[in-house]
């Protein structure tokens, strides 16, 4: 069975889930990313499927619901990656995931999540800024 | 013409199903979202020959009408059978744990679905999509 | 009946739920943090769940329901502690706690609550250095 | 194999029930989210039963099918029934104040769920999961 790596950069678990797993190896990969959160203490969790070239409903159903685990244990849950004919096939199915945060890739994703914490940090630099320039 | 068979009796077989098919239809130049849909439809229809049915059998066969060429994808079991199609084809419906999106899920991916079944003899869905 | 004890720590009360509450002393614990936090007006509640090893949907009512009290009475509440088992069990069962705020420990859910605190702080602090450069 | 019988009375049996079953499938060695799992769907029914009948009974046993081992718990009680069992298993219903997730949530949870029921005669609950 394919072992799937996860990563622990700047307070955040980056997963990337790849192709061709079986249902039994999705479900030991949620228990390790709960695990992983829980053990290490990250505030954030990346799940990237850029490497992925399908998701079908049951691969959906638990990418999704691992991240509402995950906010339940105390963490940001993002979704990376996605490429365009996975969203097609998803939409047409009538799987809209509508409260998975998602951004186009992993950077972008560690944007997000820094942003969360450093968010009244950032909001009063710009401020100040701003009444420079008056 | 038969292109290839997988037979459906590990949980492994799911996956090997959806490697034929995306291999398959490359070959025969689908497009990319095309490929994606009929690799989801083989992977939600593989999975409940194997959730409902235990084992069962995929047929991949080339088909042509007119100037049209397709792929047919037949899942054959010998399982339970479905007892109402009305209720399994509706979205939402399960009798397993699943989100009953499968099946309706899949017709709205195929140009083509028929599916049926037998109480106690099997089920046999048909799907096909046109290039 | 199981005394659950409250603290109260950095203007934040704290309390340790514990296991084996039966259904009339987990709604007695309500009542308490409620009283509690009226009475040492605090601004934020901490409620840890680190030692329970099971929620069931009443007991996963009372802890949401308390929540948005808690916030009615104009304080921050932040659920900490919980483990995976009990996250996989909850989303399950259906049982998401969409508007529950959620931290990984009573550590990160102070971290949290000092930042809505300081948040208006900085505001004020903002403001004087606007007008300053005026 | 009878492996031990909570009598549901008080308010308190809901709590011995939940300790039961948590020794007993730690014994069993199941692992912790089978444990959580079997563990939250005995205290859910056990509530049923307390609130519902005021008395009954839970049952647990272990069971065997080829080389699958498990524990099958049993909820009986002589109380009102349930005049529509298709109503009680859907999400969101409740008479009481409840929030209706508790007889499809423990479903969920579980690898058989049977519920029988009869106005005035009482209601009885089997779930089974396997290792
Ligand atoms: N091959 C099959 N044999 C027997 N029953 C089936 C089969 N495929 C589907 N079903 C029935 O149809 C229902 C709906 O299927 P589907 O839409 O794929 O959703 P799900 O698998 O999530 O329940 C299933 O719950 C099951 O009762
Ligand atoms: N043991 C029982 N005896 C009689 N009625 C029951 C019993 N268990 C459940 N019910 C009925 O089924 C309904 C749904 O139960 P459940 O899903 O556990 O939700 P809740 O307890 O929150 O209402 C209850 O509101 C009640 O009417």
């Amino acid at each position: 069975m394919k072992k799937v790596p996860i990563l622990v950069i700047r307070n955040t678990l980056i997963i990337c889930i790849q192709n061709d797993l079986t249902d039994t190896a999705i479900l030991e990969l949620q228990n390790d990313i709960l695990d992983k959160t829980y053990k290490t203490r990250v505030n954030g969790v990346i799940i990237d499927i850029s490497s992925l070239d399908m998701i079908d409903v049951f691969l959906g159903k638990v990418i999704s619901d691992t991240t509402k685990m995950v906010r339940l244990l105390g963490a940001q849950a993002i979704l990376v990656g996605m490429k365009p004919n996975i969203a097609i096939t998803l939409i047409e199915l009538g799987f809209e995931m509508p409260n998975v945060k998602t951004a186009i890739d992993v950077d972008n994703g560690l944007k997000i999540l820094n942003k969360y914490e450093k968010y009244n940090a950032t909001k009063v630099l710009e401020v100040t800024e701003l009444s420079g320039e008056d | 013409m038969i292109l290839g068979v997988v037979e459906i009796f590990h949980e492994k077989d799911i996956v090997i199903a959806r490697q034929t098919a995306r291999e398959l239809t490359k070959d025969m130049g689908f497009g990319l979202v095309d490929q994606t849909r009929i690799v989801t439809a083989v992977s939600e229809l593989s999975r409940n020959i194997f959730k409902y049915a235990k084992s069962g059998r995929v047929i991949f066969e080339s088909v042509e009408s007119g100037k049209s060429r397709g792929i047919s994808i037949s899942f054959i079991d010998k399982g339970p059978g479905i007892e109402s199609i009305e209720n399994a084809m509706k979205e939402g419906f399960s009798t397993d744990k699943g989100m009953g999106l499968g099946l309706p899920g899949v017709k709205k991916l195929m140009d083509y679905f028929k599916i049926s079944s037998e109480l106690e003899k099997g089920t046999t869905v048909v799907i096909i999509k046109w290039k």
